[in-house]
């Protein structure tokens, strides 16, 4: 199993090709695809958080190791899926009617898929309706939303209140970020997390779906 | 401050340092009510914007209300400052683009109290029109066509009736591509954004702004690279992509926003393109700047610098929020008179303008290496090397490879401080720019087969 | 700038306009984490306070959210942005007066993130508490005794315990007789106020604010006129009064705040003493300031010549309000931080601050007589006249007198722009003034026997 | 009646020996008070309140003004009273609880007893209930109400509501001023009426109590 300490090292050098091979051969070996996922690739990504929060890393760096991680991730999800493992979670993310923005909105895309997440991006300019309606059709545990704009905050609300006449609100949580959003106008909005950067809210995501 | 090394190009506006100051530019611009850009004064530049408030038929008296208030409380505020003359930038709300008919009616009730205030207080003052590039509403945008596109023509057609005196826009052409070329810090990618793409929309899009200009007979005055560089400034401050990173794609920015001026525009440029005083530089066009008092915008950590060769001095926008004092548009507007009026005195003779551009200048260069490449001095050196090329893809390159350059020498000099997770990024940067082909042909075909192409639509460039 | 007229008198701490720059005081005050004021850098002062929110026991973990948001995002800026050092005022709320045990936790809270800022990332820095001077809750005043008092007491014995580096206060002895003299201009009554009531409340409130600060090892830093001047230049502001009366007012409060640093104060001022120049002309303690930085709190006729001689910055006040970039208080440090920059630069020649000190001065001076008494010539010229005088009475008298007489001169000779409406207003206030009589007593006795000595308690000014 | 017209200079002069002088003699010679209330008087403070608006004059002026006509006025008001004529208006002023500000109530008192209006001050630092109190014992038809302090504006609210519950909400007309207040607040709790200076805030009381 030592030679699996080299899969951690390859994430955080972002080396997908050597990522990719240290995860087949392990396979190959029979090692615990599960174990590899939680013993070896995620600590890598936390040390990458880490390093981020730190101001030792930049971005850049945050998403070639999630790309290593991911290509990895893509031999053993097959795995996983057979036993009926499951994903982290499941994420609908998406930046609300209105809004141009999608910088900062597939930053936390990157980074929740890096995190092990499913994420299910809708892009842009997305109305409250496609938001509940992909949420419930893909059983998605989250509904992360993006505004960079205070015109297009209130949209946030009108997703909680949609979902609430939907009868749906209990079964996603809400989370909600972007430059103009704080963490007062989503309590009062009734979200259930903010975070004002990236990779806050990659714990933020962990921490609701654990809850 | 010592001169520029080396003999600029011929092709530069503005050769000599001791020309490079705040309020004086080779081509002034006369708009407006009295007004005149360039000409020796600095001008004070006030945008406001809305609080959070939805953007409806229900909801428009509001809107309405609150523009009124804004326009009224600056323009009493001006007076009572007494500012050499008032520059207003209405940058529209995008619903304001998509319903012309909006943006053009606020306009127009703007327009009418700056008519007011000129004709009863003497209040010189210009209006300029900033509807918002809506085609990056979809993805892959439509350029050229579509129902975006028609509400920006229409919203241009009508600028001069709704009372515009200048027109300008952010355009966006190429930021699919940039966008995540930035958060990944893909040079490459960036320099196709700008170089490639960028410079054939900035081409395409201003032909039709000046046409639409002359025929009504307003200015049409600049744009900015507010989606690409300030994008990369303000990941870059909040320590997501490094700042050297940045600070080359502000250089690299330079030839796409030049694109503007050489089909037309006339200044002054955009606040927020703060690659401005390169255009000073080249095109000799009066630029408009923000900084400190553009704190209500966004945090910056040029400050300082992005004043020493402004024209106009912005505060890029504030909403309309109440303080203890008054509105927060009054406040700002206080906050740039005062400054215009130091600026001023300090001009009322040339070496102490440039001894106040020198403080303002060294106050922040030696700290970041955004601000060292606003340096009027490396600007002057880096415009030279970037005029030297012929293309806009060629300059682009040059521009990231002089700015790379620059950049070592200046830390490598102990004359920029950089920690050293920044300083191992110009290593990394370099490598990226070494591999930039000189043909543009080439890295348009290799992009063309890379991943990066399904994010955008050739035919929308002319390719 | 010429040199002034006449030789000042000897008991000037600064005698010559070469002398009297920013940054730099001739009486230094070290105090807090590392920090010295006045020694050669000018540094930011920063104060901030709640949106409107009631202040309760159910509110208090929200209240205690904001403060502790507000500091935070102040010191992160501050240590990215490299300042010196780090002033920081916590002006507290009434109700955290009359019951310290509030103004000591926030006070506490606001020490610790200052604590660690220092510690873990060398951030410099103080902080200055000021207690609300509550006495004026009730008319007449009790200034002696009574639980407003007590409650002060209470609160400036606490300090030192609840981590201040610095007390000070705004104090209000006197205003009772002068805020309906301000809105009637009776220049008599306000001298009155200053020169006989102030001046006695000053020598006996900081005798015991001197006596808590020595107990407990920190620095009494210093007082202000706002209750007065301030009320006065803001009254001025909205046309309620004329502008040259508040310019007399600022110059006549002088010999009041004076007082404070006769009795052990040793600053720095508050920056909301405007008169600050002229404390630190006479007393050579370093001042605090504030102009255009300050607009989110009021707007302003000295934005400008309030800097030429500060040595510390400030913002004044402003609420935690959120603007588009992020929340006030953060955007204040950052424009005071910027100004701060310039400063220091400019300062790194004493000709070059002299400079940079003439052009705030004139940018503003011939605007605006409020601005006029600022001008560091002017304010040498008039401190020395106000200090050939022995009492503070007659000290205010002439302060009054000399003020009245340069304005006149500065008009006269075209130097001072003033519409009629205010000009006519400089002899209706010359003969008020030319009333007063040399002996205080004399006016006692009249203020006694007038309808304005129903407003004030003689014995709570030991009279 | 031409010597009535010294009765407009006199008051914009701000002589109050001449405006007294001249109204004795008026009414000595049996002129009617009320005519000379709103043919000379009214006017006059009406010209001072224009001159003040146009910068013109100031607030000093306009308070002597406003003493000169108060003189006069003290002869007057008992023979209309013998009449059973009543002041233009009745208004109960003072600044909210917890605030030590009053500058600007003590302005506009000057000014509303200048325009006729007769004015009960309760200082500063007064709670709700006493505004309430005096308000009905004083058969008030204005509440004045003042903040200087953001901290002090909620209870403005306090007033309002306090008087709803005691069900006299529509026998008092509540107008609301002072630096940190909005006509936008002013709108969000209810008051009849908000003025950002002391001359407006006598032309709004005189609009509510002719309404
Ligand atoms: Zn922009
Ligand atoms: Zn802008
Ligand atoms: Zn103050």
């Amino acid at each position: 199993m030592s030679d699996c300490s080299k899969l951690t090292e390859a994430i955080l050098n972002g080396d997908a090709k050597a990522s990719v091979a240290i995860t087949k051969e392990a396979l190959d070996k029979k090692t615990d695809p599960q174990e590899l996922v939680s013993k070896y690739m995620i600590p890598a990504m936390d040390e990458m958080g880490k390093r981020f929060e730190t101001g030792d890393c930049f971005v850049p760096e945050l998403l070639i190791s999630a790309r290593a991680m991911k290509a990895s991730l893509e031999l053993i999800r097959p795995l996983l899926a057979a036993r009926g493992a499951e994903p982290v979670g499941r994420v609908v993310i998406g930046t609300m009617k209105g809004d141009l923005h999608d910088i900062g909105k597939n930053l936390v895309a990157s980074m929740l898929e890096g995190a092990g997440f499913e994420v299910i991006d809708l892009g842009v300019d997305v109305g409250p309706g496609l938001f509940i309606a992909e949420a419930q059709a893909k059983k998605a545990d989250l509904i992360a939303l993006s505004a960079l704009l205070t015109t297009t905050m209130p949209h946030m609300r009108a997703v909680i209140e949609e979902l609430k006449k939907a009868g749906a609100r209990d079964r996603f949580k809400v989370i909600v970020g972007g430059a103009p959003v704080t963490q007062r106008y989503a309590d009062e909005i009734g979200a259930d997390g903010y975070s004002d950067n990236a990779n806050g809210a990659v714990g933020l995501a962990r921490r609701l779906v654990t809850a | 401050m010592t001169s520029p090394a080396g003999a600029p190009a011929a092709t530069l506006a503005i050769t000599s340092l001791d020309d490079f100051i705040f309020g004086r530019a080779p081509h002034p611009v006369r708009c407006g009510r009295g007004m005149e850009i360039g000409a020796g004064t600095v001008i004070p530049e006030i945008n406001f914007t809305l609080p959070p408030i939805a953007i409806a038929e229900d909801t428009w008296p509001e809107i309405r209300r609150q523009y009124a208030e804004m326009i009224e409380g600056v323009c009493r505020r001006a007076m009572e400052l007494e500012v050499p003359a008032l520059l207003v930038e209405f940058e529209t709300l995008p619903p304001m683009t998509e319903n012309p008919a909006w943006g053009a009616e606020i306009c127009k009730l703007l327009s009418n109290t700056l008519g007011t205030y000129h004709a009863k207080h003497g209040l010189r003052n210009a209006l300029r029109l900033t509807p918002n590039d809506t085609r990056e509403f979809q993805r892959p945008p439509l350029l050229r066509r579509g129902k975006y596109w028609e509400g920006m023509l229409e919203l241009f057609a009508r600028a001069a009736e709704a009372g515009a005196d200048l027109l300008a826009i952010e355009s966006t052409g190429g930021k699919e591509v940039s966008d995540e070329a930035l958060t990944s810090a893909d040079l490459r990618a960036v320099v196709f954004a700008l170089g490639v793409l960028g410079a054939r929309d900035m081409a395409f899009l201003w032909k039709q702004i000046v046409a639409a200009c002359r025929a009504s007979g307003i200015g049409p005055s600049g744009d900015t690279a507010c989606g690409f560089a300030n994008t990369a400034m303000v990941l870059a401050g909040q320590k997501f992509i490094p700042k050297v990173f940045a600070a080359v794609v502000r250089v690299a920015a330079v030839p796409r926003s030049l694109v503007a001026y050489e089909v037309g525009a006339v200044g002054p440029s955009k606040d927020c393109a703060y690659e401005g005083p390169y255009i000073k530089a080249i095109a000799g066009v009066p630029i408009s700047m923000e900084g400190r008092t553009a704190a209500c915008a966004h945090l910056s950590s040029v400050g300082n610098i992005s004043q020493a060769v402004c024209d106009c001095w912005s505060n890029e926008s504030v909403q309309n929020v109440r303080l203890l004092s008054t509105n927060a548009p009054t406040v700002s507007l206080e906050q740039l008179a005062y400054d215009c009026r130091l600026m001023n005195t300090a001009a009322r003779s040339a070496e102490d303008a440039r001894r106040l551009r020198d403080w303002l200048t060294e106050s922040d260069a030696p700290r970041d290496p955004h601000a060292w490449v606003l340096r009027p001095d490396v600007v002057l050196r880096l415009a030279a090397e970037i005029m030297e090329e012929e293309t806009p893809y060629r300059r682009t390159r040059r521009a990231a490879l002089a700015a790379l350059e620059e950049l070592a020498r200046a830390h490598g000099a102990g004359e920029l401080r950089l920690p050293p997770q920044e300083a191992r990024w110009l290593d990394t940067l370099r490598r990226q720019a070494d591999t930039l082909p000189e043909d543009e042909s080439a890295l348009l075909a290799e992009m063309l087969d890379s991943p990066a192409a399904s994010k955008f639509l050739p035919a929308e460039y002319g390719l």
